[in-house]
């Protein structure tokens, strides 16, 4: 067989297997350029199978050649190939910006734990987003938060623990409600993989247990994805974390779980629950009105800058969530569109504000008055980043919206409240991003607090990347369009 | 295998017996070591008896040889747990003799 | 039997509550990793329960044997790995339990929530 | 009978969660948690699991107890009252608990046969497994070959605790002086002073590992395989530890073998599938290693099972030490 | 060189420019002003080059990327956005003058930036005025609005940054929370959002809600001013002469009324837009900004917020002429658009030179200066006639259409509302042409000063010749306008 046809389990391997051994390489550098090296590589795998899909549909791997349902199988389809370019491209782009960064937050003798870690980290994700067996997401989602709690246990400042606590907790009971529902599953149809899950759950004649079930792995993901009322965990964990680590969950952990919880809820149970959609769409409608305006609201008050954009994490899921309860390709081609370019924008701004990070201690609003005239790149990519957040035209944030806001029409009388959610959400967004581009362009310097000078040219460059990226996916968003529309379609493809 | 079936189940009653005052003594003794005494009485001679009432009804076999084993690790191991509770008792300061019925757990 | 089936479902039940009710409402940071301990255990029992077959054995064969039955060997083999991330979960929780001690000198949640009050 | 004894330990089984939610006494809740773990294990015996029984007794009733003691020795013993009535944690759980009660009313009752859970995927493994893999022990089959991947995952994930306690802790508070553990002796240690224990230990010492190293081995044949008898070995030597203090174990097993043995065994695991895929198969096809598949199914698992003995032996130890070690510096 | 390429040479002269200024930097401030006025020459050479084949119907056309289908960046000339972009290239030249004038006269800070955003925002002006669809058409708009944020804020002081936020929050509320919504939905009605003789919604939507999306249109495109998202002009005022008269005249209210009169006409459609009366409000809104403004102008002491409500009115006449929706009255909101350019422009040049040499802001200041500043005041005083409409000068021929207009239409509102409003700008601009001319002056001692700089004085004699010119040569215009009128069906 050739390598090509490798390519799903390689994707998840290559970082897996070279985790353990980072963890023996000293000095620090060669541990730094092993990780960044197999990440690299890791997103190359990615850009490839994604070259694969679109050309020749879904890709499977049976693990041990063992038929399908006796052994576990690998799927790729077009929405997975979307998150994996999320993932790995976010690790990547966050290991080769924030040498610097890194070895101001974490000390030298712990660096090949932490590489290791995320390596760990990345390759949970990427288990996550190729697996095509229940239990198995289960496994690769430990992976990825156990490593993930220690990236974030990693920051500084001592308020990471408790915040790094709390998200263990709750991630841990979202990974038991996932499992919890995964057995009810299990013991109704007598298969863990997914696509055999899916053809036998029709025969299931008794009702309450898969609607347990589906309860169960809807919030236990919810609970993972941090919508908006299970949100509590995420503000603190991405404030506290070191920078780097913060641009790399930021962009996509949330969004893995999204992609789980959406895979479970339209091709699983859809399949089996009566109108399981209304059921969707009922529940998720309203909470992701609340997720867009209430934490819009508490950012446009917040004064820390990192907890300011997590605040926005936060209500761009609710903007993913209320494209998914749209329960229409448009909205949920909306809903994914809006992860990837979300990913970016925020990769963007988090990027900025490790920049600025380099030479404040304290990322408060009023600490970086005047730092424009020391920095003017950084805050240049932080204005473009935050019109991509705004999604004015030209950005990727556009494209989202414009999808968003059509998907909204299509509903009617409903889409006009609809589309005014998002528009009041989008000009808190204004409010919140303006209050610090103006802080910084405009606002008197505080005395002993100017910048030495601009941040490391490394960071500075994936920083800009990363800001071209936004707006080269605004004009030719052709990509992740045509990927998340055959992924919304295929979701889509159980609800005649 | 009448015989042997009567013998391991007196085996059983009396060792059973055993455990159970084992069990009201650790309860109701008035402190520390003689409620240690009276739990110990459960894992040695309470814990033989057993062993070799089902080592009767296993017969001459692998499983009865497994028993022995445990047994023989049993007999090593509880009188060494107890001690070691006494001991610590003692290293901590409690005074065998009198009757403290204020600690909580005991 | 019946009842007794569903003895099994609802001992799983009652345990999950008790471990979430200790998650949730403990504030000793200790107290919260037993309890999620219980939690976990609780969902082990639920999947064991479910490999049972009557009059069945352990999933191991014995070669000459014939017209055995024997429960359901997936169950315990999810639930062997379940248990090993059972307790790397509970090791990590303690580890970062250990730091808030020395960082905070509290075990206790609402202290140190107190605590961060005051700085912030 | 039986039925009435299950009935029995359940029963217990709730008994013990209540007492470990309401004791103030720290020590007391952990006591109770690994008497807890050891009804739990019995109770999966019932069930006819015997391997689970087995792994939740070394690794739960066995390991946790210790880590947790470990943390309590670093923490606080008792529990600080907390003033604020806590109604709403009551509700959510009083809702979650009539959701999952109302839940098992369709549930298949205990022990059918003809539940789908047992018609479906299970008789094909108990069927093949003789076939192809010719191994006894089905659990292991499917552990060791069939949901391979699995098991690789889960080894990776008490790696990652492993390097998470040793991120966390591993370092001195005060930078500067090297870590704690290889070094710097405990000032006293914890049994090394009461002859008794020590000499009894340094008798069943030998055994316990022994009977580890069977459990890892006939795992095949028996209940059993690597993260028992990996369990198992490391139980004993936190044993060793515990009598003879941590230089003494450290001069036996390094720290940093410790380390070594949990990448080490993880990455052997790893280099048995990419043997499978160099030698033509998929990932984690033992088939294709030898021109015999049942034979190279039976030496994959072997050594799959080895890695698997060594990386979760290794962990556990890291975490146990660093832990441990964090009382002295 | 074809002229597709002409367009996208529109759009990026000024873009090189800015870079060539930016390069020239602080350093060469005679270079830098060097190259702003090469590029504004450049930029006019090449936009009236292009007037000829668009008199001669000519339509050139170019789409540059399609993002998603149906929806693309493209540009197409049609006659108004040639008038409007013949003016604003013009109007450029002038006001480059102007600027180093004026500039250099009050030696400002940060000129390079100035300049820079300049040009920067006359690309945006091009980019409006070509736009081939609503999609390309507002992204220009924003950037019109980003880039001429740092022109407004250039003091930099306290207050000027309040009334800065007040500018950029009104534009682009209105836009993303009005502007931007009405676009989309009007993609989902129609599926396209590309500008269409005779409009592409008509028979996709009917009843009260062409009323709705209208008002999202209208009040969406913060730019023309329409009470009551009116007030970032005043706002605006806390800007250096030569921005206001760029936001005045040259650019930015300006591409407001074009992108409304665009909307009307290539999206709803002139006679589809009112079948129902569901968007009568539409005439009343602008009749009544029209007075209010003129009344509120009543009240100002200070010179540029007189000027500045003078414009809101007068824009309101380019709506007003449109919502008369008779040919005649088309013509007159084009030409308006002009005529009022060159007026407003004017004065505005003015008011800066007088504040240039004496500091004077308050038009009690004011009070004899024409003996000093003759040929400023001579100006301001034309500028002034042609905001009433006062012949010779060119909003006579505009006001002289939308009355026609109004009277072939015989709509007796509009027909008032010229009269008044004439009557108004009479009663607020009459006194100060009084007062600069006839009353007796008095200046503290010491505060003696003479005519303004000499570009300065150019720049506003220019407009002011071209605002008298106008009222003999207008056929040209004239004959573009009545284009657009030919091409409504």
């Amino acid at each position: 067989m050739s390598l090509a046809g490798h390519l799903p389990i390689l994707q998840v391997v290559v970082p897996l297997l070279i985790a353990p051994l980072v963890v023996f390489l000293r000095p620090r550098g060669l541990a730094w350029a092993a990780a960044a090296t197999a990440s690299l590589l890791a997103f190359l795998i990615a850009v490839t199978l994604t070259g694969q899909i679109l050309r020749s549909g879904p890709v499977t791997y049976m693990l041990g050649s063992w038929p399908v349902p006796y052994g576990i199988e690998l799927h790729v389809s077009p929405f997975s190939a979307l998150i994996l370019l999320i993932v790995t491209g976010a690790s990547t782009v966050a290991l080769f910006a924030g040498r610097r960064s890194i070895n101001m937050e974490v000390n030298n003798d712990r660096q090949p734990l932490f590489y290791s870690a995320w390596l760990l980290a990345l390759s949970g994700m990427a288990g996550i987003t190729v697996a095509g067996d229940a239990f198995n997401i289960f496994v690769f989602m430990e992976i990825a938060s156990l490593s993930g709690y220690m990236l974030i246990a990693a920051g500084p400042d001592r308020r990471a623990l408790p915040a790094v606590f709390k998200y263990l907790l709750m991630g841990t009971i979202g990974a038991t409600f996932y499992l919890i529902g995964v057995g009810l599953i299990y013991m109704m149809t007598g298969t863990l993989n997914l696509a055999d899950m899916e053809a036998r759950i029709h025969g299931v004649g008794e009702l309450k247990p898969i609607l347990v079930a589906a309860g169960f792995i809807t919030v236990g993901l919810a609970l993972k994805a941090a919508v908006f009322p299970l949100h509590v965990w995420l503000p603190n964990s991405y404030t506290y974390a070191p920078h780097m680590v913060t641009v790399f969950l930021a962009a996509c952990s949330t969004k893995v779980s999204i992609f789980v919880l959406l895979r479970f809820d339209f091709l699983v149970f859809q399949q089996n629950l009566v109108a399981h959609d209304i059921q969707f769409a009922t529940v998720f409608i309203p909470l992701a009105i609340l997720a867009i305006l209430i934490p819009s609201v508490s950012a446009m008050f917040e004064s820390n800058l990192k907890r300011l954009l997590a605040y926005s994490s936060v209500a761009q899921i609710g903007y993913i969530m209320l494209g998914a309860a749209l329960v229409s390709v448009t909205g949920l081609t909306a809903g994914i569109v809006t992860m990837f370019n979300h990913a970016l924008a925020k990769g963007a701004l988090f990027l900025a504000v490790a920049c600025l990070g380099t030479h404040f201690l304290q990322l408060r609003i009023e600490n970086i008055r005047g730092a424009a005239r020391h920095m003017p790149w950084t805050m240049a990519a932080f204005v473009l980043a935050g019109l991509s957040l705004i999604g004015v035209p030209g950005t990727a944030g556009f494209i989202s919206k414009w999808y968003l806001i059509l998907a909204a029409l299509q509903e009617g009388s409903l889409g006009i409240v609809l589309v005014a959610v998002v528009l009041i959400s989008s000009l808190m967004a204004v409010v919140y991003i303006w209050r610090v581009v103006e802080a910084a362009y405009f606002g008197i310097e505080k005395e002993g607090l100017q910048p030495a000078g601009e941040a490391p040219l490394a960071l500075l460059a994936v920083t800009w990347i990363t800001v071209l990226a936004n707006l080269y996916f605004g004009f030719f968003p052709s990509l992740p369009l045509t990927l998340s529309t055959e992924a919304a379609t295929a979701l889509l493809e159980h609800l005649r | 295998m009448d015989f042997f079936d009567i013998i391991s189940w007196i085996l059983f009653t009396t060792g059973g017996a055993f455990v159970f005052i084992g069990g009201l003594g650790a309860l109701r003794l008035p402190n520390f070591y003689t409620r240690l005494h009276a739990a110990s009485l459960t894992d040695s001679i309470g814990t033989i008896l057993i062993m070799t009432a089902i080592m009767f009804q296993a017969g001459w076999s692998l499983a009865a040889i497994k028993l022995i084993t445990i047994l023989g690790f049993l007999m090593l191991t509880s009188p060494t747990a107890t001690y070691a509770l006494a001991n610590a008792a003692l290293l901590s300061g409690m005074k065998p003799g009198k009757p403290e019925y204020d600690k909580e757990g005991y | 039997m019946e009842l007794f089936g569903l003895y099994h479902y609802w001992t799983f039940a009652v345990l999950l509550m008790i471990g979430f009710y200790a998650v949730i409402a403990k504030s000793n940071l200790v107290k919260k990793l037993i309890g999620l301990y219980i939690f976990q255990s609780a969902v082990f029992l639920l999947y064991i329960t479910m490999d049972k077959v009557d009059g069945g054995t352990a999933p191991i064969i014995q070669d000459g044997v014939t017209g055995q039955v024997f429960s359901n060997p997936i169950p315990q083999v999810l639930i062997l790995t379940a248990i090993v991330v059972g307790i790397s979960t509970t090791a990590l929780g303690l580890a970062i339990v250990i730091r808030i001690k020395e960082a905070y000198g509290t075990i206790e949640e609402h202290e140190v929530r107190e605590m961060d009050h005051r700085v912030a | 009978m039986v039925n009435l004894f299950a009935m029995f330990l359940l029963t217990l089984l709730i008994i013990t969660a209540v007492a470990i939610v309401r004791t103030k006494d720290l020590f007391v809740a952990v006591m109770l948690t690994g008497i807890f773990s050891l009804l739990m294990s019995a109770n999966f015996f019932i069930l006819d699991a015997a391997d689970v029984a087995l792994t939740e007794a070394a690794i739960g009733a066995g390991i946790t107890t210790v880590l947790l003691l470990g943390a309590l020795a670093l923490t606080a013993e008792r529990e600080r009252p907390v003033s604020a009535p806590r109604w709403l944690p009551l509700v959510v759980v009083a809702i979650t608990a009539v959701v999952m009660i109302y839940a098992t009313f369709d549930k298949p009752r205990l022990g059918d046969p003809l539940a789908p859970v047992h018609q479906h995927v299970a008789p094909w493994y108990l069927e093949m497994t003789p076939v192809l893999i010719g191994i006894p022990n089905v659990v292991t089959a499917i552990l060791g070959s069939f949901r391979g991947y699995d098991t690789l995952g889960e080894l990776i994930v008490i790696f990652t605790a492993c390097i998470g306690v040793l991120f966390l802790l591993g370092v001195p508070r005060g930078e500067g002086h090297q870590p704690p553990g290889n070094g710097a002796a405990p000032p006293d240690v914890a049994l090394s002073h009461h002859l008794i224990p020590r000499v009894v230990g340094r008798l069943i010492f030998p055994f316990i590992v022994l009977f580890g190293l069977y459990v890892q081995f006939h795992g095949e044949f028996g209940p059993g395989g690597g993260f028992q008898g990996g369990a198992i070995i490391a139980a004993g030597i936190v044993l060793y530890t515990l009598l003879e203090g941590e230089n003494s174990s450290f001069s036996a097993v390094p720290r940093w073998t410790l380390v070594a043995m949990a990448a080490g065994g993880a990455i052997l695991y790893g280099a048995v599938g990419i043997a499978g895929m160099v030698m033509g198969g998929n990932f984690l096809n033992y088939s294709v290693l030898s021109n015999d598949p049942v034979l190279g199914q039976q030496m994959g698992i072997l050594i799959i099972e080895a890695g698997v003995g060594i990386t979760v032996c290794g962990a556990l130890l890291t975490i146990f030490h660093v832990i441990n070690a964090r009382e002295h510096c | 060189m074809s002229n597709e390429l002409l367009i996208v040479q529109a759009i990026a002269i000024p873009l090189l420019g800015a870079v060539g200024i930016v390069l020239a930097g602080r350093q060469h401030p005679n270079l830098r002003e060097a190259v702003t006025l090469i590029t504004a020459v450049g930029l006019a050479g090449l936009v009236w080059s292009l007037v000829p084949e668009i008199l001669a119907g000519g339509r050139p056309f170019i789409r540059l990327i399609e993002f998603i289908p149906g929806l693309a960046i493209e540009f197409r000339v049609e006659p108004l956005g040639m008038l409007f972009a013949a003016l604003a290239s013009l109007l450029w030249v002038v006001n480059s003058i102007y600027s180093i004038g004026y500039m250099r006269g009050n030696n400002e800070q940060n000129q390079t930036r100035f300049y820079a955003f300049f040009a920067v925002a006359l690309a945006a002006t091009m980019g409006v005025a070509f736009a081939g669809n609503l999609l390309t058409l507002f992204i220009f708009y924003e950037i019109l609005t980003l880039s001429t944020y740092p022109l407004v804020v250039h003091k930099g002081d306290a207050r000027t940054v309040a009334s800065a936020r007040v500018y950029l929050g009104v534009l682009l509320a209105t836009s993303i929370g009005m502007f931007l919504p009405a676009i989309i939905w009007t993609y989902h009605l129609a599926g396209t959002v590309d500008f269409v003789p005779g409009g592409i919604l008509d028979g996709r939507v009917a009843g009260p809600v062409v009323g709705l999306l209208l008002a999202l249109f209208v009040f969406g495109i913060g730019k023309a001013a329409v009470m009551p998202v009116h007030k970032w002009l005043p706002a605006a005022m806390v800007a250096p002469t030569p921005v206001s008269a760029l936001l005045h005249a040259v650019a930015v209210v300006k591409a407001g009324v074009f992108t409304i009169i665009k909307v009307v006409v290539y999206i709803f459609g002139i006679e589809f837009v009112f079948t129902d009366g569901s968007s009568g409000w539409f005439f009343f809104v602008a009749a009544f900004t029209i007075i209010a403004a003129s009344l509120v102008a009543l009240q100002q002491q200070n010179l540029k917020r007189l000027l500045a409500y003078s414009t809101i009115s007068q824009l309101s006449y380019v709506v007003m002429a449109v919502a008369i929706l008779k040919p005649l009255a088309e013509i007159g909101a084009a030409i308006h658009m002009v005529t009022h350019a060159f007026g407003k422009i004017t004065l505005f040049f003015a008011a800066g030179a007088i504040y240039t040499v004496s500091k004077k802001t308050e038009i009690n200041q004011l009070r004899g200066i024409g003996r000093k500043m003759p040929w400023t005041m001579t100006a301001f005083t034309i500028g002034a006639l042609s905001m009433i409409g006062v012949p010779p000068t060119g909003s006579f021929i505009s006001k002289w259409y939308i009355l026609a207009g109004a009277i072939e239409a015989d709509n007796h509102v509009a027909i008032a509302t010229v009269v008044v409003s004439t009557a108004l700008n009479a009663a607020y601009f009459l006194p100060i042409i009084y007062l600069v001319w006839f009353q007796k002056e008095e200046t503290p001692p010491g505060m003696d000063h003479g005519e303004a700089p000499f570009a300065a004085v150019l720049a506003l004699t220019i407009t002011a010749g071209l605002s008298l010119l106008f009222f003999f040569f207008h056929q040209p215009v004239v004959e573009l306008a009545a284009q657009l009128v030919r091409e409504m069906p």
